[in-house]
């Protein structure tokens, strides 16, 4: 099999868009290192209940695709692993990876999850649950969620009472039926030659706790949460277990959306963050369905149902759903602390009216930034924070071989990072069979 | 189709020439978001809503006579809270503090 | 039957405690074992692991089972895994049943003992089933390397492009004379500012150089047989007339008679029946538009290189190839005479032909002009077609809010002192291109949106807009001197290539995907790959990565493959039983059925490359001589019997 | 020469069509009646139940039996004719499985009784309910047989070997039959013998005049339909039943322009024959609005069980004895 191969490539990045391309280069006979941050692979797309505007499950849907990776030969996948520099070198390019210890040992760990629940460092003594975006906690050694790719344990050394203390504890490994547990495992830089890389790093949120955010109180009010947390309550798999239920474990009658939080603005994003508004319409018909009483509302400045089903999406949760859309940007949250409810003051727009509207909960359409990783900047491919690509070939930098896609590049909803998946996939074909003799492959 | 009012390009194009030599002509950024008129202190208490966003429509649909009425304007603080509030940088306070001598020159002078 | 020498393993996951917390897998273990036919019945923590799948292939090896049921997770997830897993050990792969005791079992139930119940009905059931399963062979079938793009815009371009370049033999055909596409008429294509002819130009001068693609204008798929790897295609090439031998003097075009409106030119100029599209146009010859041509000769005559032939006659063409890529693209909405005040005077136009009026190579030179004046006031209409109008397809358009802004700052640089005016339900212009909104608004260009769609009336030379303004509470009226009516994009030929190619179509008429989120270049027929605006409204760029997302999936397909693999779980007649009543042929959604002759008897056959399994024609098919494989009556009342135990 | 073939022939709830089948197939086969021993034929013959009671049993070779299982008599003749038989054969569809009497079935009996005795219009006095004991004016004591709830198929009182379908079955179909049975070579039992294994489409001359997909958009009934007796009936949009029903009649009906109904029953792979019935109709029809369903359907087929279930319902999973309208 090896010789049948038509080059080595590096996908940096586990989400869906990378996922996209690895499997398609996999397809094409490619052997692929798909180099993923975090310990699982599936991105932001995993911590997703549903879609949009197919209200697909967001796991369903992308679970088998991550399956796929593992079970594809010609993909070798490197978690917890992260490109520190690219080096063009001729048609080359030499990267150096830094990979973080996991501590327990992939080819044993059979991911059956008795370390975890014998862990010692728990709740207090647990770090926030970045798949639940810290709105609970996990143990020191812990998969990261139900569907993680590779199924398998890592261990956090922050935490770790037996890392920290060099002694102690180290309670997973005596539980560990497969003897997999390793605290003796380090850091390891890895160099792999490639003939493309493709950059999948996906995107940052906005910090909500900017002070140009401060408005919306996130953080001083318990009850605003950013939309991603939003997802995470209203997922089976969450900290509520999937029930919408408020800190004080009530159920809200009222949640109000904000659209636009972070972008569209001068001083933070200038750009629109492309996901948002049918995130939130989302959002706002998962909560009826969870509860059909609440009372959803959602103050947007333009409703960007853009792209396909869309619109049909937006009528719909308008017209079937109840929700309430009113043009209007809030100048600020406040709270009536006698009534527990917060308070959001806005202009209905196409009223003139100035309201105030009580609620129990409000949730903030984050604006995002492209997470450009800084090899890209030394690579000069980055201007302004953004990625340059071809003009007529967005996905395409100006470094023959090195394909920017998804989020890295623009805002991206998940259709058009799979497309810019497949599409980056085409690209290392043609970039690769093209440097041989032309149409040798066509004589073959 | 009389109880239409006709919008007057030349008279925008006149206000903003005017507003620019003020450096004051900012308020061409806004997107009616509605951020100015919650931000306004004084905009539900005198229910003169939807303020300031209104006073800029008039400017942009070129409507001077309802510029030139609104006593809106005048009753501006200049507190600048909807300037620091707009998400776009329309500086509607600069705007309310050159329409009044806009208003001055073109109203009460001539009256 | 099986019944009598069946061997059967059972192997129950734990999958860590996701099972094993609420179901007791021992005793469904223990239950198992006790079904006559069942050899052997094991738990383990992880049958998915390299542990689990060894215990299965050893007692294969060792209890020569022929049968094994595993009970775990989806089997979307690990069906594959144990397949590959019991194929190894040298059984056939279809004697393989796997049960769902997580998701159906374990993740939606709490009741511990129920939960087992019903995990050892599902056990029992599926033992029932392999009891009655057959060995079936994977169906393996040579590939055409070679790949049928059907339209040359910029999707079927960036999708040939990418194909040709990888190696591959391309066809790419287009109804039109020229290629290129809508993008040809464009004059800006937002953002990046690039005459949508010279946006072409490039790729289709790549194209037609390289000695394995093959281009056919004027061309049409009228049939398509077979499957994914071999398709059989027919293709009918209407008569250009006019040879290769061309050399673009315009003789022939000064000497017709005829005169018709320019589509090229938005149909604000006229031109000849013979005609040249535009500069650029690929094939380089003059074309003759069949339609308007009354044949009378004197083109023949003028021509000094004697390249008019008007005598040629359509022709059909035959193509294998290994799969195709739909890419016909859009139409523009055509408004109603008098909607908007279309068609009942020159200064209320389309979006298209604004295009026109701005390109340097348009009808006025580049000037914005339009009857010889420079319009002052002008008023944008958005969401023509797509939200608002007379017909529309209640899709968002995507692109013309980025377009519109963008036209605007051309217009503005044109003639600073325009007013322009923009009515909009909600612009649209998402990710980075939002700063072409803020561009627009930073040059004075007035938004106005509205609820309710704006009434245009014509008044002499002014044209009277009337909107709703929410702000100043007031309807008002914009005297325009001309309106640009932006027109949506409405799915081009659709019902036709849906016909052709056995697709189907989402609401908004446009060709349904796969999968809207996962699998959106490829169609739900195998082999089939859809790109650009044929499947939705799209941009530029989007069509350009459609193109080549598409292009990915036939290059995975067919790149130095020789062979295809296709599971066998396909429909098949049992030719003994079949009356040859051929109501299975009108049901299969991809034509995968068709008519053969046993001796003198005519029987349906299934062509198990095209079959994707759905089931439909073993339902509707009346004497029972129509079966699935994998889902044959006996095997599915098997699982039925062994689950109520009453006799069906 | 050898011993002859001894046979018994005995009608239940039957209209007399399968014996003046039975009579135009062999009554100018010489070799055939040369060849047989009838023992029992009541219709044709004057045989006492007592002639039979005294035979041996498993002496009668082929007993043949038609017509449904209506009477508590007929439980007990055709449990008396199988003991005395080696072979048993369910002659014709009501006793394969019910036939046209079988419809009863979808009415309560006592619903049955008084449309039968006190609603239809008669010369008779009206009202008069078949009493059980009754004495007749010669003072005579009668006894009356019961009739059963439900109408039967004859396989649910007694084990059937073989069965010959048909309403009637052809003379062809029991001649084919006989030459079956007499030719030493017996198919395994339980199966049909005489007709076809396929579907009657495969023998019907207009098939091929079918197009290469069947699709309808409406479904005609033949009252009101110009029939073009040249071409594909169930292309014309009428409900011919070919496709699903077994063959071995010749396609007698289609052939003249009238379509199939189903007489020769489901074949080997039917679980159920209306329902496979109502399924391929439903295949065909080439409509997605529900509206236009409805109303193809409601003109097309007022009477869906009588269309689908002419000559099977009392053989169908459809074991419950519905009440009025409850079927529609």
């Amino acid at each position: 099999m090896e010789g049948a191969k038509l080059g080595e490539v590096a996908v940096v990045g586990g989400g869906i868009a990378g996922i996209q391309a690895a499997l398609d280069l996999a397809d094409t006979e490619f052997k692929v290192y798909l180099i993923e941050r975090s310990p699982s692979i599936g991105g932001r797309m995993a911590q997703l209940d549903k879609t949009f505007p197919t209200l697909d499950c967001a796991s369903c849907i992308l679970t088998p695709k991550m399956a796929e990776v593992l079970r594809k030969d010609n993909i070798e996948l490197l978690t917890l692993a992260e490109v520190v520099d690219v080096i063009k070198n001729g048609n080359k390019f030499k990267l150096t990876i830094k990979q973080r210890p996991r501590y327990v040992d992939t080819n044993k760990c059979t991911g059956c999850g008795t370390c975890v629940e014998k862990c010692t460092a728990r709740g207090k003594l647990g770090a926030p649950d970045e798949f639940n975006e810290g709105l609970s906690t996990r143990t020191a050694v812990y998969i990261p969620f139900p569907q993680a790719v590779p199924k398998k344990a890592v261990i956090d050394p922050n935490i770790c009472l037996r890392l920290r203390y060099k002694r102690g504890c180290g309670i997973c490994e005596k539980v560990c039926p497969a003897n997999a547990i390793n605290f003796n495992d380090t850091e390891r830089i890895l160099n792999l030659t490639v003939d493309a890389v493709i950059v999948a790093t996906g995107y940052k949120f906005i910090d909500p706790r900017l002070p140009e955010l401060s408005i919306y109180g996130y953080g001083k009010y318990p009850e605003v949460y950013t939309n991603i947390e939003f997802e995470r309550i209203l997922d089976a798999r969450g900290p509520t277990g999937g029930a919408l239920i408020k800190k004080d474990g009530s159920h809200p009658e009222r949640i109000v959306f904000i659209q636009c939080v972070g972008s569209r603005h001068y001083k933070i994003n200038p750009y629109c963050s492309a996901y948002c508004c049918m995130a939130s319409i989302k959002q706002a018909i998962l909560a009826k369905e969870h509860e059909p009483k609440v009372d959803v509302t959602i103050l947007y400045m333009d409703i960007r149902a853009y792209g396909k089903g869309f619109q049909d999406f937006y009528n719909r949760a308008e017209n079937e759903y109840g929700i309430r859309f009113i043009k209007g940007r809030t100048a600020g949250i406040t709270e009536d602390p006698s009534k527990k409810k917060l308070i959001v003051k806005y202009e209905d727009v196409m009223r003139g009216t100035i309201e105030t509207m009580e609620t129990d909960m409000v949730v903030l359409a984050l604006g995002i930034v492209p997470n450009i990783p800084s090899f890209l900047n030394r690579l000069g491919v980055v201007r302004n924070g953004r990625v340059i690509t071809r003009p007529g070939d967005p996905i395409s930098t100006y470094v023959d071989g090195i394909f920017v896609i998804g989020a890295t590049l623009n805002p991206t909803d998940i259709p058009d990072a799979v497309l810019q998946g497949s599409a980056a996939a085409a690209r290392v074909t043609e970039h690769v069979l093209r440097r041989k003799t032309p149409f040798e492959v066509m004589r073959s | 189709m009389s109880k239409h009012i006709e919008v007057r390009p030349e008279i925008y194009t006149k206000i903003r020439d005017f507003m620019k030599k003020l450096g004051a002509d900012d308020f061409i950024k806004c997107f009616n978001c509605g951020t100015c008129t919650v931000a306004c202190p004084i905009a539900e208490v005198l229910g003169i809503v939807p303020f300031s966003r209104k006073i800029i429509r008039y400017i942009m649909l070129g409507l001077e006579e309802d510029l030139v009425n609104s006593k809106e304007i005048l009753l501006c603080l200049h507190c600048g809270e909807c300037s620091e509030y707009c998400p776009k940088g329309a500086n509607p306070a600069e705007t309310m503090h050159a329409l009044k001598t806009y208003i001055i020159q073109n109203y009460l002078l001539k009256r | 039957m099986r019944d009598k020498d069946v061997r059967i393993g059972v192997y129950i996951c734990h999958c860590g405690t996701n099972i094993a917390g609420i179901v007791d897998v021992e005793e469904v273990a223990r239950y198992a074992s006790s079904i006559p036919g069942v050899v052997v019945a094991r738990h383990y923590t992880f049958m998915c692991s390299e542990t689990g799948q060894n215990m299965i292939k050893d007692d294969i090896k060792n209890l020569k089972l022929n049968g094994v049921v595993v009970a775990a997770c989806s089997p979307a997830l690990h069906e594959v895994t144990f397949k590959n897993a019991v194929k190894e050990a040298g059984l056939n792969p279809y004697l393989f049943e796997m049960v769902n005791i997580r998701e159906h079992c374990s993740w939606t139930h709490t009741d511990r003992r129920l939960a087992t119940e019903k995990a050892k009905d599902l056990v029992r059931m599926a033992i029932a089933k392999v009891k009655e399963l057959e060995p079936l062979e994977e169906v393996k079938a040579e590939v055409v390397n070679s790949v049928l793009v059907v339209g040359s815009g910029v999707a079927g371009l960036s999708a040939a492009l990418t194909l040709a370049r990888a190696g591959l033999t391309v066809y790419i055909i287009d109804k039109r004379p020229v290629l290129g596409g809508f993008v040809t008429r464009l004059v800006n294509i937002a953002p990046i500012g690039i005459r949508g002819r010279e946006f072409v130009k490039p790729m289709i001068d790549e194209l037609v150089e390289m000695p394995n693609v093959k281009v056919l204008t004027n061309a049409e798929v009228i049939s398509v047989e077979g499957g994914v790897g071999n398709f059989k295609v027919r293709i009918r090439q209407r008569p250009t007339y006019i040879s290769d031998l061309c050399t673009l003097c315009g003789y022939c075009e000064k000497a017709c008679p005829i005169e018709v409106p320019n589509e090229y030119e938005g149909k604000l100029t006229m031109r000849k029946a013979i005609y040249l599209p535009f500069k650029e146009a690929y094939p380089p010859k003059y074309v003759i538009d069949e339609n308007a041509c009354t044949k009378c000769g004197k083109c023949i005559d003028a021509c000094p290189v004697k390249a008019i032939d008007l005598s040629v006659k359509e022709r059909y063409i035959d193509l294998n190839v290994g799969a195709i890529i739909i890419a016909v693209g859009h139409e523009p909405y055509e408004p109603d005479k008098g909607e908007f005040g279309y068609g009942l005077t020159r200064r209320v136009i389309t979006s298209l032909q604004l295009e026109r009026l701005l390109d340097e190579e348009g009808p006025t030179g580049g000037r914005f002009i339009i009857d010889g004046k420079v319009p002052k006031t002008i008023v944008f209409i958005s969401c023509v077609g797509s939200l608002i109008g007379n017909k529309t397809t209640n899709a968002c358009s995507r692109r013309c809010c980025s377009t519109i802004t963008y036209d605007t700052l051309k217009i503005l640089s044109k003639n600073p002192d325009s007013h322009i005016y923009i009515l909009y339900r909600d612009i649209r212009t998402y990710g980075f291109e939002e700063e072409l909104y803020w561009k627009a608004l930073e040059n004075g260009v007035v938004f106005v949106k509205f609820e309710e769609p704006p009434k245009v009336e014509v008044m002499g030379d002014k044209i009277m807009v009337y909107v709703r303004e929410a702000t100043i509470n007031k309807n008002i009226v914009i005297p325009a001197d001309l309106v640009v009516l932006f027109v949506g994009m409405t799915p081009s030929n659709a019902g036709e290539i849906v016909r052709i190619f056995k697709l189907s179509r989402t609401a908004d008429g446009f060709i349904r995907e796969a999968h809207l989120k996962l699998r959106p270049a490829e169609t739900p027929t195998e082999g089939i790959f859809l790109a650009g605006a044929a499947a939705g409204p799209k941009g530029v760029m989007e069509s350009v990565i459609h193109g080549a997302a598409a292009a990915s999936k036939a290059l995975a397909l067919l790149l130095n493959k020789k062979y295809i693999l296709r599971e066998p779980l396909v429909a098949k007649v049992d030719e003994e039983l079949c009356s040859g009543c051929l109501i299975c042929v009108g049901m299969c959604p991809f034509n995968a059925i068709s008519v053969k002759y046993v001796g003198e008897r005519r029987v349906a056959t299934v062509n198990p490359l095209l079959c994707m399994g759905c089931g439909t024609c073993a339902a509707a098919c009346p004497s029972g001589a129509m079966e699935h494989n994998g889902f044959k009556d006996k095997q599915i009342l098997a699982q039925v019997r062994a689950f109520a135990g009453v006799v069906v | 020469m050898s011993p002859k073939v001894r046979v018994a022939l005995y009608w239940l709830a039957s209209c007399g069509g399968c014996e003046e089948s039975q009579v135009d197939a062999i009554s100018d086969k010489i070799d055939i009646i040369s060849n047989l021993e009838i023992v029992f034929w009541p219709v044709a013959m004057d045989f006492k139940k007592e002639d039979v009671e005294k035979l041996p049993d498993e002496s009668i070779d082929v007993a043949v039996i038609n017509g449904g299982v209506r009477l508590k008599e007929h439980v007990e003749m055709v449990k008396l004719l199988r003991r005395k038989s080696k072979i048993v054969i369910a002659y014709g569809s009501c006793a394969s499985w019910g036939g046209i009497p079988g419809l009863a079935n979808l009415y309560d009996i006592n619903e049955v009784l008084s449309r039968v005795y006190s609603e239809v219009p008669t010369l008779q006095e009206k009202g008069v309910m078949p009493r059980p004991k009754s004495v007749t004016n010669e003072g005579m004591e009668i006894e009356l047989t019961e009739v059963l709830p439900m109408l039967l198929p004859l396989d649910a009182v007694i084990d059937v070997d073989y069965y010959i379908p048909g309403c009637p079955p052809t003379p062809e179909t029991f001649l084919k039959a006989l030459e079956t049975l007499l030719s030493g070579n017996l198919p395994p039992r339980k199966s049909v013998i005489g007709a076809s294994t396929r579907a009657l489409c495969e023998e019907c001359p207009l098939n091929k005049t079918k197009p290469d997909k069947v699709l309808i958009k409406e479904i005609r009934r033949i009252y009101n339909t110009k029939i073009d007796p040249s071409k594909c009936l169930l292309v014309q949009g009428i409900p011919c039943l070919g496709p699903v029903t077994r063959g071995g009649c010749n396609a007698k009906c289609p052939r003249v322009g009238s379509p199939c109904i189903g007489c020769y029953g489901p074949l080997d792979k039917h679980i159920d024959y209306g329902a496979k019935a109502i399924s391929f109709i439903a295949s065909i029809l080439d409509l997605n609005d529900e509206n236009e369903i409805k109303k193809a359907l409601d003109n097309g087929i007022p009477d869906p069980a009588g269309l689908v279930h002419k000559f099977t319902l009392p053989a169908s999973r459809l074991k419950v004895n519905l009440k009025r309208g409850e079927h529609k």
